[in-house]
């Protein structure tokens, strides 16, 4: 795989003589670039032809020296000042229509926000679900570099996108859209795309920021909007990335996972990294399994298992394991839990796929604006008053 | 169409030499016209009290220019040159306000 | 139809050669000083053609650079921050340095005088000062470059130019806002001395056309390089203080930065362009043997580029965030500044029209202009109409339009104006055979270099990335492969010019039978440009009747002019002889 | 004949006629290219007083008007001696001629000391755009809730207090607040804009300082004396400037305050 962040698997080989347009206004972009195309080709072919025809039939040995003492046409000049205006004057009235149609969001469609900084992307959805959608991954940590994504749109389904820039001036460009937009510090732009194509499409930072400028790219990942929805809840693996997106449902279950100590016990990875033998099964691959249990019997661990385990960790012990859970996880008078963060516990351990390496927790990235354990980056600070 | 000129030498003739008296004059005008300015700052005018302001400071401009500055006996090229500069900071202002007039700007 | 118009000039004899004053310009004096000190036009257009030589060899070898990077798609030589500083220094020299004073400051210094008949420009001093302050900005460049570089793109935006970039941004911008004064200097200079210099019976009617498109160029030059020199003063405040009027965190607007830079950074592009047009039609008209066709039509479309190319900026904002109706209106005005320059094409055709074509090598540069700027014209109006450029800004389709007209058109305009002016210049003539070979090189080489770089464009390409996805590569490496022809082709010249100023052959008087003023005097000129003060009588393309700006004759075109050759036998002005001349206006 | 006596005409113009055209057209030109440099940041400053009137005029309010008052007098009487200087170079009187570069001399001289007298009281109230003010306002906004600085009503008083009075009890979204930042954006055009402006008046000075020397060795004949008058054009357009950055700056605020701010 190279380096710079393209990814495999997706756009490579050559490339396709004419570029998929995968939105709606991609495809109110083609043609007109065509029809600008042949106008201007037919209209450099003629003076090409012209001064072809002139050079060969009135070169020196073809004529006698002796030229005749034309000084101009005032016809020739209007028509040919008047016909080139009218033909441009099509192609900006066809371009307004393109441009209005591109800039002008339509009202009540999903928003999804967009904050680029220098060099990365990050996305935040509708329910406060958020991912890195790309950036510089030589710039990153390997747990960071997992992390990105891609922004997962809905085929079909219009969605407005707001964007701004946390430091200098970027440009969200989406060529298979054909489309972009700059993203300006201290003000939001929107934009708004109607996918009309699945797969995954490249988004360039078109307006240069600094050095890994060129790294600054994304992936677009159109889905059917069924897939779309599951997206939104969490169920990892659609985005792109292989840790839990940053606000979904997955994620604050992990973040419950973190406050709760469990890892103390279900020690992931057996116990790789610090050398403490699990006192509680490995959860990975949990869901879907069948749980041998101490009486012989197996159980089926949906959602409904992975809750009652939690709530009441007694009733259904998984073989071979001491029952030493504590049973005040789940809610109740002295319950660690609400309903509401037992079903994001219960969303993150169904995040947990077999085989799927999930780091010790210390590596795991922090998520966006979370308190960091390394200081950040020093930046410029902003004046007292900042508005 | 004009040929370019070439008039024997010589100086300038008496003509072209100001009046002291006429120049006085057109100080005390722009003086007096600084004082208003400054004095129409202290009157509650508000949000108009710009536009009389930069007002009366184009009168004093022009003043300045068509006395001190001898536009008034100053060839075609150098009227032509002084509209220019207006003319192009004019496109330069409208311009830029086509676009900020009708920007739609977030509360910050 | 046609009809015949009655202001024929008279027609005189055929002037004799002048004898060549044992004292021209070039070897009065010979001293390091008497060319550091002189207050002599045309030593100053040398000197500017020296200092503007060295200065597009430094942005062709940063170009260079960055053509191999681009070899592979995770860069081939060099890290992404040298590429970005690779790319800063092309840009910076190439516009700055090179492209904005070129035709003007080489010349514009050592012709407009020589063709409006004066014996200098009006202020000589001036002209050195502005020849020195160049020197002084681009030193500035220099350092900042040597220091380390500037990464910032030639355009400089806020807040990463005055806020993020590490690198040398304030010695950088100071040298382009020094530079800005020398182009000033020379532009204020050139239009005085339009203005109030003309000889005798020198016309506005009268003027050669390089003369009314470098007056547009000045004019643009007065008028927009104050502003980007303000526009660079509040970046490098704002870059050294820390806090500025286009930082967002207090409120302001890097968007405004991007108006300020355009007023000016919009028309510059006319600055670099125009001249070269200038240039077009006077080798068009001397290479074809006739008037040029629409007099008024070409001289009044270089002063309607200039004005209207001050109305439409901000067409490189469409997707900057700019408002909506904003972008419409400047889309619109955009279509109309593309019309004048149309109108010249189809003029500089016409003007083949019933010529009498010899093909040496400022003419070939003058047809590779012809097809190279007609590709570069069109392709932007892709860029103009707002429903297209919101996909192809800022992608090689943007850097292979530009190209196309800066380097397609204005190099060539550069490269034929040195080949038709150099016997003027020095004296000598060059090498026929390598001069048509190198204009032939660099035409088919530059098409191989940019024209892959509209279909990465259209592809969606962006500029300034040294990484790119690998699916590019191909296009990436047939316009690399391009661009070594280009510079093979740009190298030749530099070796035939300068052998010819040792070995060439000793240039007459008026080497291509020109009518202009400039041909007048010997090769090289005197020192006073003129042995007597000419006074004009008749137009500047009187090529059919065949008589100069004097009413003289002119001697015998060159060309395929064997014996054998029957023009050669009828002379210059065909068997009709003058007097019965038709002359058409048609329609 | 006289002119070639002297050796004013210079070798490459037919007469004086042409020459002293070409200079005055040439300064013209010039002054042309200073309009369009003043242009620019005239219009940067448009803008954003269009979006942020109150600011404006709250940091204009603080500067000090009765030095600019005085400024613009003694700019408006330099440009009347050095019209007077014209008149004398016309008329060959050369002892008029350098007095009367003399007074304009000073004239500026004095509008270049008072300005510095205001960059003085600015820095000393640190009336800065950056950390200066950063710190000021702060330090005011504690006082301000220690209960200290609230008993001069009316009186425009210490920037910092007034601003962090005027804000303590709105909201960012309140009409009425005056957003820090944009204060100091003010302060930014108004360094920048007087800064260039009085590098301008530099320049003049040392030009009339060039024209008093020529004239003291003889250099200004009568047939010379456009190079006076090329001088004075660039004196006068320096002078109209600043007609334009007095409302602009110092005028801006001050109606806003009588108004009661």
């Amino acid at each position: 795989m190279n380096q710079n962040g393209y990814g495999s698997g997706y756009q490579t080989g050559s490339l396709p003589a004419l570029p998929e347009a995968a939105s709606e206004v991609g495809q109110l972009f083609e043609p007109l670039f065509w029809y600008i195309t042949a106008v201007t080709a037919a209209g450099t072919l003629l003076v090409m032809a012209l001064v072809t025809v002139f050079c060969v039939r009135y070169r020196r040995q073809n004529t006698t020296g002796s030229t005749p003492r034309i000084l101009g046409s005032h016809r020739l000049e209007l028509f040919w000042t008047v016909t080139p205006l009218m033909i441009f004057l099509t192609f900006f009235a066809w371009g307004v229509y393109i441009y209005d149609r591109a800039v002008q969001v339509p009202n009540d469609i999903p928003e999804i926000f967009v904050i680029g900084k220098q060099w990365m992307w990050k996305a935040q959805y509708p329910n406060g679900q958020r991912v890195i959608i790309g950036g510089n991954p030589r710039n990153m940590t390997p747990e960071e570099r997992a992390d990105i994504g891609a922004l997962v749109l809905p085929l079909g389904r219009p969605v407005k996108v707001t964007f701004i820039s946390e430091d200098v001036i970027h440009d969200f460009g989406v060529p298979a859209f054909r489309q972009k937009i700059d993203v300006i510090p201290g003000r939001y732009v929107s934009t708004w795309y109607n996918p009309t194509k699945l797969g995954d499409f490249h988004v360039f930072c078109d307006q240069y920021c600094g050095a890994w400028h060129s790294l600054m790219v994304g992936k677009i990942k159109v889905v059917p909007p069924a897939e779309f929805e599951q997206f939104l809840e969490g169920k990892g693996g659609v985005q792109g990335s292989d840790n839990p997106v940053d606000g979904s449902l997955a994620f604050k279950g992990w973040q419950h996972f973190q406050r709760l100590q469990c890892q103390g016990c279900h020690v992931t990875n057996e116990g790789q990294g610090t050398r403490r033998a699990p006192r509680a099964p490995n959860l990975e691959g949990l869901y879907g399994a069948e749980i041998p249990l101490e009486d012989g019997t197996t159980a089926a661990a949906d959602e409904q298992y992975i809750r009652e385990s939690i709530v009441n960790p007694r009733a259904k012990v998984h073989q071979g394991w001491k029952p030493v859970m504590p049973g005040n996880f789940g809610p109740g008078v002295n319950g660690q839990t609400t309903e509401e963060e037992l079903r994001e516990l219960v969303a993150y351990i169904k995040w947990l796929k077999p085989g799927q390496s999930v780091p010790p927790n210390d590596l795991f990235p922090p998520p966006y604006g979370a308190p960091r354990n390394t200081p950040p980056t020093p930046k410029p600070s902003p004046s007292a008053g900042g508005n | 169409m004009h040929t370019p000129e070439h008039k024997t030498d010589g100086p300038s003739t008496m003509h072209d030499v100001d009046n002291p008296a006429a120049m006085f004059v057109v100080y005390l005008v722009v003086l007096g016209l600084a004082v208003a300015n400054i004095l129409l700052s202290t009157t509650p005018l508000g949000k108009s009290a710009i536009y009389i302001q930069l007002g009366i400071a184009s009168v004093q401009a022009v003043l300045v220019a068509y006395y001190w500055m001898h536009m008034r006996r100053g060839d075609t090229a150098v009227t032509l040159s002084a509209f220019c500069s207006l003319f192009f900071i004019g496109i330069f202002y409208l311009l830029v306000f086509s676009d900020i007039w009708t920007r739609w700007r977030m509360a910050m | 139809m046609s009809i015949i118009v009655h202001d024929e000039p008279r027609v005189g004899p055929v002037p004799p050669e002048p004898t060549p004053p044992a004292k021209n310009y070039l070897n009065v004096a010979h001293t390091a000083a008497s060319w550091l000190f002189t207050v002599d036009h045309k030593r100053i257009g040398i000197l500017y053609l020296v200092s503007l030589t060295f200065f597009f060899t430094v942005g062709g070898l940063a170009a260079g650079l960055v053509r191999l990077n681009l070899l592979a798609p995770d860069g081939a030589i060099m890290t992404e921050d040298a590429y970005n500083r690779s790319f800063t220094a092309h840009g910076v020299v190439m516009l700055f340095l090179f492209l904005i004073p070129s035709i003007p400051a080489v010349f514009g210094n050592f012709f407009v005088p020589m063709m409006i008949g004066a014996k200098d420009l009006a202020f000589p001093k001036l002209n050195l000062a502005s020849w020195y302050v160049y020197m002084v900005g681009s030193g500035f460049l220099v350092w900042s470059v040597l220091a380390g570089g500037v990464d910032t793109g030639w355009t400089l935006y806020p807040p990463y130019s005055s806020r993020y970039s590490t690198s040398n941004v304030t010695p950088g911008v100071f040298g382009v806002f020094i530079t800005g004064f020398s182009s000033i200097m020379t532009g204020l200079n050139i239009m005085v001395t339009v203005h109030k210099m003309r000889c005798p019976g020198m016309t506005w009617g009268r003027l050669p056309l390089f003369i009314w498109s470098m007056y547009a160029t000045s004019f643009i030059q007065l008028l927009g390089t104050p502003v980007v020199a303000i526009t660079l003063v509040l970046l490098m405040v704002e870059r050294v203080a820390g806090i500025g009027i286009f930082d967002p965190t207090i409120g302001g607007d890097p968007v405004l930065y991007q108006h300020l830079f355009w007023f000016y950074s919009h028309p510059a592009v006319y600055i670099m362009i125009v001249p070269g047009m200038g240039v077009i039609s006077e080798v068009i008209t001397c290479f074809a043997r006739k008037n040029i066709f629409g007099y008024k039509a070409v001289a009044w479309s270089s002063v309607g580029i200039a004005v209207v190319g001050f109305m439409v900026w901000a067409h490189h904002m469409f997707v900057a965030g700019i408002a909506y109706y904003s972008a419409i209106l400047f889309s619109f005005l955009t279509m109309l500044v593309a019309v004048p320059s149309a109108i010249k094409v189809f003029n500089w055709v016409a003007t083949l029209y019933r010529g009498s074509i010899t093909f040496q090598a400022p003419m070939l540069f003058v047809l590779a202009f012809l097809v190279l700027f007609t590709v570069g014209g069109v392709t932007g109006l892709f860029l103009a109409t707002l429903g297209t450029d919101i996909h192809l800004h800022d992608t090689y389709f943007v850097v292979a339009h530009f190209h196309f007209v800066m380097v397609g058109g204005m190099v060539l305009a550069y490269l034929a104006a040195l080949h038709y002016w150099w016997p003027k210049m020095t004296g000598r003539m060059y090498s026929d055979f390598w001069s048509r070979a190198s204009a032939t090189i660099i035409f088919v080489g530059f098409f191989l270099t940019f024209v892959p770089q509209f279909v990465l464009g259209y592809h969606g390409m962006p500029r300034r990335y040294p990484n790119y996805p690998p699916e590019f590569q191909v296009y990436n490496v047939l316009s690399t492969a391009g661009a070594s022809v280009l510079g093979f082709g740009y190298l030749l010249p530099g070796f035939y010019l300068t052998l010819s100023l040792f070995f060439g052959e000793k240039a007459s008087a008026n080497p291509w039978s020109a009518t202009g003023l400039e041909w007048v005097s010997s090769s090289p000129p005197p020192v006073f440009n003129f042995d007597r003060n000419p006074v004009v009588v008749c137009g500047p393309y009187e090529y059919a009747i065949g008589v100069d700006q004097l009413g003289r004759g002119l001697p015998e075109p060159p060309g395929p002019g064997s014996a054998d050759d029957p023009a050669s036998h009828d002379g210059p002005t065909g068997p009709a002889g003058p007097m019965q001349k038709e002359t058409h206006v048609v329609g | 004949m006289s002119a070639n006596h002297h050796g004013v005409l210079k070798h490459h113009f037919d007469n004086l006629e042409q020459q002293h055209a070409a200079e005055r057209l040439g300064m013209w030109f010039f002054l042309v290219t200073e309009v369009l440099f003043f242009g620019g940041v005239f219009v940067a400053y448009t803008v954003y007083r269009y979006w942020y009137p109150n600011e404006f005029a709250f940091a204009s309010s603080h500067l000090l008007l009765w030095v600019a008052g005085i400024n613009t007098g003694l700019l408006i009487t330099s440009s009347l001696t050095m019209t007077l200087a014209i008149r004398a170079a016309q008329l060959g009187d050369r002892r008029a001629l350098i007095r009367h570069l003399l007074a304009t001399f000073a004239l500026g001289a004095g509008f270049m000391g008072f300005k510095a007298f205001e960059y003085y009281t600015d820095i000393h109230e640190r009336f800065v755009p950056g950390e200066m003010f950063r710190q000021e306002l702060a330090k005011a906004e504690l006082e301000l809730h220690a209960g200290h600085g609230g008993d001069h009503h009316g009186t425009a008083q210490h920037w910092a207090v007034d601003l962090a009075k005027n804000n303590a009890d709105k909201s960012h979204t309140d009409p009425a607040y005056i957003g820090p930042g944009r204060v100091q954006l003010f302060l930014c055009f108004y360094y920048t804009m007087t800064g260039i402006h009085g590098i301008h008046i530099l320049v003049g000075l040392g030009c009339i300082l060039w024209l008093v020397q020529q004239a003291a060795t003889g250099k200004i004949p009568p047939e010379n004396y456009s190079t006076v008058e090329v001088v004075s054009l660039y004196w006068h357009l320096v002078d109209m400037i600043w007609l334009f950055l007095m409302p602009l700056l110092y005028l801006a605020g001050a109606g806003a305050h009588a108004a009661g701010h």
